[in-house]
Protein backbone atom coordinates (compact mmCIF):
# COMPACT_ATOMS: atom_id res chain seq x y z
CA UNK A 1 0.00 0.00 0.00
CA UNK A 2 1.10 3.71 -0.48
CA UNK A 3 0.71 6.11 2.96
CA UNK A 4 1.10 9.74 1.95
CA UNK A 5 2.98 11.32 5.43
CA UNK A 6 2.30 15.65 5.57
CA UNK A 7 5.46 17.15 6.43
CA UNK A 8 5.97 20.76 8.10
CA UNK A 9 8.41 23.07 9.42
CA UNK A 10 11.71 22.17 8.80
CA UNK A 11 10.87 18.87 7.47
CA UNK A 12 9.76 20.12 4.04
CA UNK A 13 13.34 21.85 4.11
CA UNK A 14 15.46 18.29 4.95
CA UNK A 15 13.04 16.39 2.92
CA UNK A 16 13.75 18.04 -0.33
CA UNK A 17 11.26 20.82 0.01
CA UNK A 18 8.00 18.91 -0.45
CA UNK A 19 4.84 19.15 1.49
CA UNK A 20 3.85 15.61 1.21
CA UNK A 21 5.97 12.45 1.45
CA UNK A 22 4.76 9.11 -0.47
CA UNK A 23 5.81 6.20 1.09
CA UNK A 24 5.55 2.19 -0.34
CA UNK A 25 4.36 0.22 3.01
CA UNK A 26 3.82 -3.62 3.00
CA UNK A 27 -0.28 -4.58 3.79
CA UNK A 28 -0.64 -4.20 7.98
CA UNK A 29 2.53 -1.95 8.44
CA UNK A 30 3.15 0.05 11.84
CA UNK A 31 4.60 3.18 12.92
CA UNK A 32 7.67 1.86 13.32
CA UNK A 33 7.87 0.46 9.82
CA UNK A 34 7.10 3.99 8.43
CA UNK A 35 10.19 5.22 10.36
CA UNK A 36 12.55 2.32 8.91
CA UNK A 37 11.56 3.46 5.52
CA UNK A 38 12.05 7.20 6.25
CA UNK A 39 15.48 6.28 8.34
CA UNK A 40 16.60 4.79 4.74
CA UNK A 41 15.62 7.58 2.79
CA UNK A 42 16.74 10.19 5.45
CA UNK A 43 19.23 9.11 8.08
CA UNK A 44 19.30 12.56 10.03
CA UNK A 45 15.46 12.49 10.09
CA UNK A 46 15.15 8.69 10.76
CA UNK A 47 17.46 9.42 13.78
CA UNK A 48 15.40 12.33 15.65
CA UNK A 49 12.13 10.17 14.78
CA UNK A 50 13.68 7.63 16.46
CA UNK A 51 15.03 10.18 19.43
CA UNK A 52 10.91 11.23 19.61
CA UNK A 53 12.50 14.67 18.56
CA UNK A 54 10.23 14.33 15.87
CA UNK A 55 6.61 12.90 16.19
CA UNK A 56 4.36 10.89 14.16
CA UNK A 57 0.54 11.53 14.59
CA UNK A 58 -1.92 9.20 12.62
CA UNK A 59 -5.52 11.05 12.35
CA UNK A 60 -4.62 14.04 14.66
CA UNK A 61 -3.13 11.69 17.24
CA UNK A 62 0.46 11.13 18.65
CA UNK A 63 1.23 7.55 17.52
CA UNK A 64 3.30 5.17 18.88
CA UNK A 65 5.34 3.05 17.30
CA UNK A 66 2.92 -0.47 17.29
CA UNK A 67 0.09 1.88 15.72
CA UNK A 68 -1.14 -0.21 12.52
CA UNK A 69 -1.68 1.99 9.54
CA UNK A 70 -3.81 2.08 6.64
CA UNK A 71 -3.99 3.92 3.27
CA UNK A 72 -6.73 5.57 4.60
CA UNK A 73 -5.05 7.29 7.29
CA UNK A 74 -3.82 10.75 7.58
CA UNK A 75 -0.08 10.54 8.63
CA UNK A 76 1.97 13.31 9.38
CA UNK A 77 5.62 13.97 11.07
CA UNK A 78 5.61 16.80 13.63
CA UNK A 79 9.19 18.44 13.99
CA UNK A 80 9.36 20.08 18.01
CA UNK A 81 6.26 22.77 17.89
CA UNK A 82 7.55 26.30 18.38
CA UNK A 83 4.03 28.02 19.08
CA UNK A 84 3.13 30.35 21.01
CA UNK A 85 5.70 33.47 21.57
CA UNK A 86 9.02 33.31 22.24
CA UNK A 87 8.81 34.37 26.24
CA UNK A 88 10.87 31.81 27.98
CA UNK A 89 14.56 31.32 28.17
CA UNK A 90 14.40 28.19 25.77
CA UNK A 91 17.44 27.28 23.71
CA UNK A 92 17.07 27.09 20.53
CA UNK A 93 18.31 25.54 17.32
CA UNK A 94 18.13 26.25 13.87
CA UNK A 95 17.17 24.22 10.54
CA UNK A 96 17.60 27.02 7.43
CA UNK A 97 14.04 27.10 5.35
CA UNK B 1 -25.08 33.88 17.19
CA UNK B 2 -26.22 30.19 18.66
CA UNK B 3 -24.30 28.86 21.30
CA UNK B 4 -22.16 26.24 18.77
CA UNK B 5 -21.36 29.46 16.83
CA UNK B 6 -20.46 31.22 19.88
CA UNK B 7 -18.00 28.64 21.15
CA UNK B 8 -16.15 28.14 18.29
CA UNK B 9 -15.01 31.88 18.38
CA UNK B 10 -13.63 30.56 21.44
CA UNK B 11 -10.86 28.64 20.06
CA UNK B 12 -9.46 29.43 16.44
CA UNK B 13 -6.28 30.06 14.59
CA UNK B 14 -6.24 32.62 12.30
CA UNK B 15 -3.99 34.58 9.67
CA UNK B 16 -5.63 38.14 10.52
CA UNK B 17 -4.89 40.39 13.75
CA UNK B 18 -7.18 40.34 15.98
CA UNK B 19 -9.05 43.24 18.62
CA UNK B 20 -8.29 42.46 22.36
CA UNK B 21 -11.16 44.23 23.50
CA UNK B 22 -13.39 41.94 21.10
CA UNK B 23 -11.81 38.93 22.27
CA UNK B 24 -12.23 39.77 26.17
CA UNK B 25 -15.84 40.80 25.19
CA UNK B 26 -16.20 37.16 24.21
CA UNK B 27 -15.24 35.91 27.32
CA UNK B 28 -17.08 38.52 29.44
CA UNK B 29 -20.54 38.49 27.66
CA UNK B 30 -20.58 34.02 28.79
CA UNK B 31 -21.79 35.63 32.72
CA UNK B 32 -22.11 37.78 34.79
CA UNK B 33 -20.36 36.48 37.74
CA UNK B 34 -17.01 36.86 36.06
CA UNK B 35 -15.33 39.29 38.55
CA UNK B 36 -11.61 38.97 36.68
CA UNK B 37 -9.99 38.40 34.01
CA UNK B 38 -6.89 37.12 33.32
CA UNK B 39 -5.38 37.75 29.67
CA UNK B 40 -1.52 36.39 27.87
CA UNK B 41 -0.88 38.26 24.98
CA UNK B 42 2.04 36.91 22.77
CA UNK B 43 3.79 39.14 20.58
CA UNK B 44 6.66 39.09 17.90
CA UNK B 45 10.07 40.02 19.71
CA UNK B 46 12.92 41.93 17.24
CA UNK B 47 15.67 39.24 19.41
CA UNK B 48 16.05 35.49 19.54
CA UNK B 49 18.57 34.66 21.70
CA UNK B 50 21.33 36.52 19.88
CA UNK B 51 19.84 37.23 16.77
CA UNK B 52 18.16 40.19 15.24
CA UNK B 53 14.40 39.20 13.98
CA UNK B 54 12.90 41.17 11.04
CA UNK B 55 9.82 39.50 11.31
CA UNK B 56 8.34 35.85 11.53
CA UNK B 57 6.17 32.93 9.46
CA UNK B 58 3.96 30.83 11.53
CA UNK B 59 2.59 27.37 10.31
CA UNK B 60 0.46 25.10 11.44
CA UNK B 61 -1.25 21.37 10.81
CA UNK B 62 -4.69 22.04 9.85
CA UNK B 63 -7.30 20.18 11.74
CA UNK B 64 -4.69 19.29 14.69
CA UNK B 65 -3.52 22.38 15.90
CA UNK B 66 -7.74 23.25 16.47
CA UNK B 67 -8.05 20.28 18.31
CA UNK B 68 -5.45 20.67 20.36
CA UNK B 69 -6.54 24.13 20.83
CA UNK B 70 -10.12 22.79 22.15
CA UNK B 71 -8.40 20.61 24.45
CA UNK B 72 -6.71 22.68 25.95
CA UNK B 73 -9.78 25.11 26.40
CA UNK B 74 -12.31 22.15 27.61
CA UNK B 75 -9.08 20.67 30.03
CA UNK B 76 -9.05 24.65 31.75
CA UNK B 77 -12.77 24.67 32.14
CA UNK B 78 -12.35 20.70 33.67
CA UNK B 79 -9.59 21.60 35.95
CA UNK B 80 -9.87 25.20 37.22
CA UNK B 81 -12.81 27.48 38.73
CA UNK B 82 -12.87 29.42 35.73
CA UNK B 83 -15.92 30.33 33.53
CA UNK B 84 -15.18 30.95 30.21
CA UNK B 85 -11.63 30.19 28.25
CA UNK B 86 -10.24 31.75 24.68
CA UNK B 87 -7.56 30.60 23.08
CA UNK B 88 -6.34 31.76 19.58
CA UNK B 89 -3.23 31.91 17.11
CA UNK B 90 -1.98 33.57 14.21
CA UNK B 91 -0.20 31.61 11.15
CA UNK B 92 1.02 33.36 8.28
CA UNK B 93 3.90 36.09 8.56
CA UNK B 94 4.04 38.54 11.11
CA UNK B 95 5.97 41.63 11.68
CA UNK B 96 7.56 42.50 14.84
CA UNK B 97 5.55 44.16 17.69
CA UNK B 98 2.57 42.32 16.44
CA UNK B 99 0.40 40.06 18.08
CA UNK B 100 0.83 36.38 17.67
CA UNK B 101 -1.05 34.18 20.42
CA UNK B 102 -3.93 34.84 22.94
CA UNK B 103 -5.35 33.48 25.68
CA UNK B 104 -8.10 34.93 27.50
CA UNK B 105 -9.84 33.33 31.00
CA UNK B 106 -12.36 34.98 33.00
CA UNK B 107 -13.22 33.63 36.46
CA UNK B 108 -15.15 34.83 39.35
CA UNK B 109 -11.73 35.01 41.68
CA UNK B 110 -8.88 36.41 40.24
CA UNK B 111 -6.42 33.68 41.18
CA UNK B 112 -8.25 31.28 39.42
CA UNK B 113 -8.02 32.99 36.25
CA UNK B 114 -4.43 34.25 36.55
CA UNK B 115 -3.60 30.06 36.93
CA UNK B 116 -5.75 28.79 34.28
CA UNK B 117 -4.26 31.51 32.14
CA UNK B 118 -0.91 30.55 32.62
CA UNK B 119 -1.60 27.34 32.37
CA UNK B 120 -3.26 27.38 29.05
CA UNK B 121 -0.39 29.49 27.02
CA UNK B 122 2.35 26.83 29.03
CA UNK B 123 0.42 23.69 27.65
CA UNK B 124 -0.09 25.35 24.24
CA UNK B 125 3.72 25.73 23.52
CA UNK B 126 3.80 21.76 24.78
CA UNK B 127 1.20 20.14 22.21
CA UNK B 128 -0.27 22.47 19.46
CA UNK B 129 1.33 21.29 16.16
CA UNK B 130 2.53 25.23 15.27
CA UNK B 131 5.76 26.15 13.78
CA UNK B 132 7.40 28.96 13.58
CA UNK B 133 10.31 30.31 11.16
CA UNK B 134 12.31 33.76 11.87
CA UNK B 135 13.56 35.83 9.40
CA UNK B 136 17.44 36.97 10.28
CA UNK B 137 20.01 38.59 8.73
CA UNK B 138 21.35 34.83 8.36
CA UNK B 139 18.45 34.21 6.19
CA UNK B 140 15.14 32.05 7.52
CA UNK B 141 15.65 29.57 10.11
CA UNK B 142 12.92 27.14 12.02
CA UNK B 143 12.85 27.70 15.33
CA UNK B 144 12.95 24.64 17.80
CA UNK B 145 12.61 25.14 21.57
CA UNK B 146 13.78 23.53 24.21
CA UNK B 147 12.29 24.57 27.39
CA UNK C 1 3.83 62.71 23.14
CA UNK C 2 6.60 63.50 25.50
CA UNK C 3 8.61 60.86 28.22
CA UNK C 4 6.29 62.48 30.54
CA UNK C 5 3.15 62.53 28.99
CA UNK C 6 3.62 59.24 28.20
CA UNK C 7 4.50 57.99 31.50
CA UNK C 8 2.02 59.73 33.29
CA UNK C 9 -0.39 57.59 30.96
CA UNK C 10 0.80 54.44 32.83
CA UNK C 11 -1.19 55.40 36.02
CA UNK C 12 -4.06 57.21 36.04
CA UNK C 13 -7.28 57.03 38.10
CA UNK C 14 -10.53 57.90 35.51
CA UNK C 15 -13.95 58.34 35.62
CA UNK C 16 -14.37 57.18 31.69
CA UNK C 17 -14.39 53.48 30.48
CA UNK C 18 -11.40 52.59 28.47
CA UNK C 19 -10.10 50.03 25.76
CA UNK C 20 -7.52 47.25 26.86
CA UNK C 21 -6.43 47.55 22.93
CA UNK C 22 -5.06 51.01 23.39
CA UNK C 23 -3.73 50.29 26.86
CA UNK C 24 -1.84 47.22 26.03
CA UNK C 25 -0.59 49.04 22.63
CA UNK C 26 0.92 51.85 25.09
CA UNK C 27 2.78 49.24 26.87
CA UNK C 28 3.85 47.56 23.79
CA UNK C 29 5.06 50.80 21.92
CA UNK C 30 7.67 51.24 24.94
CA UNK C 31 9.70 48.15 23.42
CA UNK C 32 10.29 46.21 20.80
CA UNK C 33 11.96 43.66 23.43
CA UNK C 34 8.61 42.60 25.07
CA UNK C 35 7.56 39.53 23.62
CA UNK C 36 4.62 38.80 26.73
CA UNK C 37 1.89 40.97 27.96
CA UNK C 38 0.30 39.84 31.11
CA UNK C 39 -2.84 41.71 31.54
CA UNK C 40 -5.62 41.61 34.38
CA UNK C 41 -8.76 42.89 33.68
CA UNK C 42 -11.34 42.99 36.43
CA UNK C 43 -14.97 43.51 36.29
CA UNK C 44 -17.77 44.26 37.91
CA UNK C 45 -19.81 40.85 39.25
CA UNK C 46 -23.59 41.00 39.79
CA UNK C 47 -22.94 38.90 43.04
CA UNK C 48 -21.12 39.51 46.46
CA UNK C 49 -20.92 37.08 48.32
CA UNK C 50 -24.77 35.86 49.07
CA UNK C 51 -26.18 39.84 47.75
CA UNK C 52 -27.21 40.75 43.88
CA UNK C 53 -25.92 43.69 42.87
CA UNK C 54 -27.04 46.34 40.90
CA UNK C 55 -24.62 48.19 40.18
CA UNK C 56 -21.21 50.04 42.10
CA UNK C 57 -19.63 53.21 42.59
CA UNK C 58 -16.30 53.63 43.82
CA UNK C 59 -14.84 56.56 45.27
CA UNK C 60 -10.97 57.49 46.04
CA UNK C 61 -8.74 59.54 47.80
CA UNK C 62 -7.67 62.39 44.91
CA UNK C 63 -3.85 63.00 44.99
CA UNK C 64 -3.15 59.64 47.26
CA UNK C 65 -4.47 57.29 45.27
CA UNK C 66 -2.66 58.33 42.27
CA UNK C 67 0.57 58.18 44.71
CA UNK C 68 0.14 54.66 45.69
CA UNK C 69 -0.63 53.19 41.88
CA UNK C 70 2.95 55.04 40.87
CA UNK C 71 4.66 53.45 43.49
CA UNK C 72 3.08 49.49 42.32
CA UNK C 73 4.31 50.61 39.19
CA UNK C 74 7.69 51.85 40.23
CA UNK C 75 8.20 48.73 42.70
CA UNK C 76 6.95 46.40 39.65
CA UNK C 77 9.27 47.64 37.45
CA UNK C 78 12.67 47.50 40.32
CA UNK C 79 11.88 43.58 41.87
CA UNK C 80 10.86 41.98 38.11
CA UNK C 81 12.48 41.48 35.12
CA UNK C 82 9.80 43.14 33.45
CA UNK C 83 9.85 46.28 30.80
CA UNK C 84 6.39 48.12 31.17
CA UNK C 85 3.83 48.37 33.79
CA UNK C 86 0.01 50.07 33.35
CA UNK C 87 -2.00 50.68 36.35
CA UNK C 88 -5.66 52.07 35.71
CA UNK C 89 -8.56 52.21 37.89
CA UNK C 90 -12.29 53.38 37.43
CA UNK C 91 -14.27 55.59 39.58
CA UNK C 92 -17.72 56.71 39.54
CA UNK C 93 -20.52 54.40 38.74
CA UNK C 94 -19.98 51.04 37.52
CA UNK C 95 -22.61 48.72 35.55
CA UNK C 96 -22.44 44.93 36.21
CA UNK C 97 -19.82 43.73 33.81
CA UNK C 98 -18.33 47.05 33.10
CA UNK C 99 -14.61 47.07 33.88
CA UNK C 100 -13.00 48.49 36.88
CA UNK C 101 -9.22 48.03 37.40
CA UNK C 102 -6.86 47.18 34.32
CA UNK C 103 -2.90 46.02 34.62
CA UNK C 104 -0.89 45.35 32.00
CA UNK C 105 2.43 43.99 32.18
CA UNK C 106 5.21 44.11 29.11
CA UNK C 107 8.40 41.35 29.64
CA UNK C 108 10.78 39.20 27.44
CA UNK C 109 9.25 36.35 29.04
CA UNK C 110 5.95 35.16 30.19
CA UNK C 111 6.78 34.04 33.29
CA UNK C 112 7.73 37.02 34.66
CA UNK C 113 4.81 39.18 32.74
CA UNK C 114 2.49 36.93 34.70
CA UNK C 115 4.42 37.23 37.97
CA UNK C 116 4.50 41.00 38.16
CA UNK C 117 1.11 41.25 37.10
CA UNK C 118 -0.63 39.27 39.77
CA UNK C 119 1.54 41.08 42.67
CA UNK C 120 0.14 44.49 41.03
CA UNK C 121 -3.27 43.59 41.49
CA UNK C 122 -2.82 41.79 44.89
CA UNK C 123 -0.84 45.29 46.10
CA UNK C 124 -3.09 47.63 44.81
CA UNK C 125 -5.93 46.03 46.56
CA UNK C 126 -3.80 46.36 49.74
CA UNK C 127 -2.76 50.00 49.63
CA UNK C 128 -4.72 51.95 47.45
CA UNK C 129 -7.22 54.57 49.21
CA UNK C 130 -10.46 53.49 46.49
CA UNK C 131 -13.72 52.51 48.40
CA UNK C 132 -16.52 50.29 46.54
CA UNK C 133 -20.34 51.13 47.32
CA UNK C 134 -22.73 48.10 45.94
CA UNK C 135 -25.99 48.83 45.11
CA UNK C 136 -27.90 46.05 46.46
CA UNK C 137 -31.89 44.70 47.33
CA UNK C 138 -31.29 46.06 50.67
CA UNK C 139 -30.15 49.44 49.60
CA UNK C 140 -26.58 50.92 49.07
CA UNK C 141 -23.53 49.56 51.52
CA UNK C 142 -20.06 50.11 51.79
CA UNK C 143 -17.64 47.15 51.29
CA UNK C 144 -15.43 46.11 53.76
CA UNK C 145 -13.02 43.31 52.15
CA UNK C 146 -10.98 41.02 54.56
CA UNK C 147 -8.69 38.78 52.57
CA UNK D 1 -5.10 74.93 66.29
CA UNK D 2 -7.57 73.72 64.16
CA UNK D 3 -7.32 71.37 61.35
CA UNK D 4 -9.12 69.54 58.54
CA UNK D 5 -10.05 65.07 58.35
CA UNK D 6 -10.70 64.02 54.93
CA UNK D 7 -13.37 61.57 55.13
CA UNK D 8 -14.00 58.62 52.76
CA UNK D 9 -16.07 55.95 52.61
CA UNK D 10 -18.26 54.69 55.23
CA UNK D 11 -16.51 57.36 57.41
CA UNK D 12 -18.66 60.23 55.82
CA UNK D 13 -21.87 57.98 56.90
CA UNK D 14 -21.03 57.26 60.17
CA UNK D 15 -19.78 60.53 60.86
CA UNK D 16 -22.76 62.59 60.06
CA UNK D 17 -22.75 62.46 56.40
CA UNK D 18 -19.63 65.23 55.98
CA UNK D 19 -16.83 64.36 53.90
CA UNK D 20 -14.77 67.14 56.16
CA UNK D 21 -14.05 66.82 60.05
CA UNK D 22 -12.92 70.12 61.88
CA UNK D 23 -11.01 69.23 64.50
CA UNK D 24 -9.11 72.04 67.59
CA UNK D 25 -6.35 70.76 68.88
CA UNK D 26 -3.59 72.06 70.99
CA UNK D 27 -0.55 73.52 69.26
CA UNK D 28 2.05 70.17 68.73
CA UNK D 29 -0.47 67.70 68.69
CA UNK D 30 -0.38 63.86 67.90
CA UNK D 31 -2.11 61.71 65.50
CA UNK D 32 -2.53 60.31 68.78
CA UNK D 33 -4.62 63.28 69.95
CA UNK D 34 -6.67 63.58 67.24
CA UNK D 35 -7.59 60.01 67.52
CA UNK D 36 -8.65 60.78 71.33
CA UNK D 37 -10.33 63.43 70.16
CA UNK D 38 -12.68 61.37 67.26
CA UNK D 39 -13.36 58.83 70.25
CA UNK D 40 -15.27 61.62 72.13
CA UNK D 41 -16.96 62.40 69.11
CA UNK D 42 -18.06 59.10 67.67
CA UNK D 43 -16.66 55.85 69.93
CA UNK D 44 -17.14 53.35 67.03
CA UNK D 45 -15.28 55.04 64.86
CA UNK D 46 -12.52 55.73 67.89
CA UNK D 47 -12.50 52.19 68.52
CA UNK D 48 -11.38 51.35 64.90
CA UNK D 49 -8.81 54.14 64.84
CA UNK D 50 -7.64 52.47 67.65
CA UNK D 51 -7.43 48.75 66.25
CA UNK D 52 -5.69 49.87 63.07
CA UNK D 53 -8.96 49.20 60.85
CA UNK D 54 -9.25 52.58 59.93
CA UNK D 55 -5.77 54.33 59.01
CA UNK D 56 -4.70 58.17 59.43
CA UNK D 57 -2.94 59.47 56.31
CA UNK D 58 -0.88 62.69 56.87
CA UNK D 59 0.12 64.24 53.66
CA UNK D 60 -0.30 60.96 51.94
CA UNK D 61 1.53 58.77 54.12
CA UNK D 62 -0.17 56.30 56.45
CA UNK D 63 0.71 58.14 59.75
CA UNK D 64 1.52 56.24 63.36
CA UNK D 65 0.49 57.38 66.63
CA UNK D 66 3.48 59.41 67.32
CA UNK D 67 3.09 61.97 64.04
CA UNK D 68 2.85 65.33 65.05
CA UNK D 69 0.48 67.63 63.48
CA UNK D 70 0.23 71.17 61.99
CA UNK D 71 -2.51 73.07 61.05
CA UNK D 72 -1.06 72.81 57.07
CA UNK D 73 -1.23 68.69 57.15
CA UNK D 74 -3.71 67.41 55.02
CA UNK D 75 -4.87 64.95 57.06
CA UNK D 76 -7.57 61.62 56.33
CA UNK D 77 -9.44 58.88 57.51
CA UNK D 78 -9.09 56.03 55.34
CA UNK D 79 -11.26 53.20 56.01
CA UNK D 80 -10.26 49.41 54.35
CA UNK D 81 -9.58 49.75 51.27
CA UNK D 82 -12.13 48.24 48.46
CA UNK D 83 -10.23 48.97 45.26
CA UNK D 84 -9.95 46.24 42.45
CA UNK D 85 -12.59 43.76 41.87
CA UNK D 86 -14.47 41.58 43.88
CA UNK D 87 -12.07 38.46 42.74
CA UNK D 88 -11.14 36.54 45.90
CA UNK D 89 -12.78 34.70 48.63
CA UNK D 90 -13.35 37.79 50.78
CA UNK D 91 -15.45 37.67 53.68
CA UNK D 92 -17.48 41.14 53.29
CA UNK D 93 -18.62 43.49 55.68
CA UNK D 94 -21.35 46.40 55.36
CA UNK D 95 -21.98 50.07 56.25
CA UNK D 96 -25.13 51.29 55.03
CA UNK D 97 -24.31 54.68 52.55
Amino acid sequence: MTVTVKLFGMLKTQLHHESELTVRLDQGCKVDDLIAAIQSMNPDVGDLLLKRKILVSVNHHIAHGETELTSADEIALLPPFSGGSCTSGERTSYVYR
Amino acid sequence: MSTVDAEAMLVRVQRENFSIDEEINRVRNRSTRIGGIATFLGTARDRSEDRDVSRMTFEYYEGMAQKKLREIRDRALQDFDVIEVLVLHRYGEIDIGENIVLIVVGAMHRADAFKACKWCIDELKQITPIWKCEHTPDGQMWVEQHP
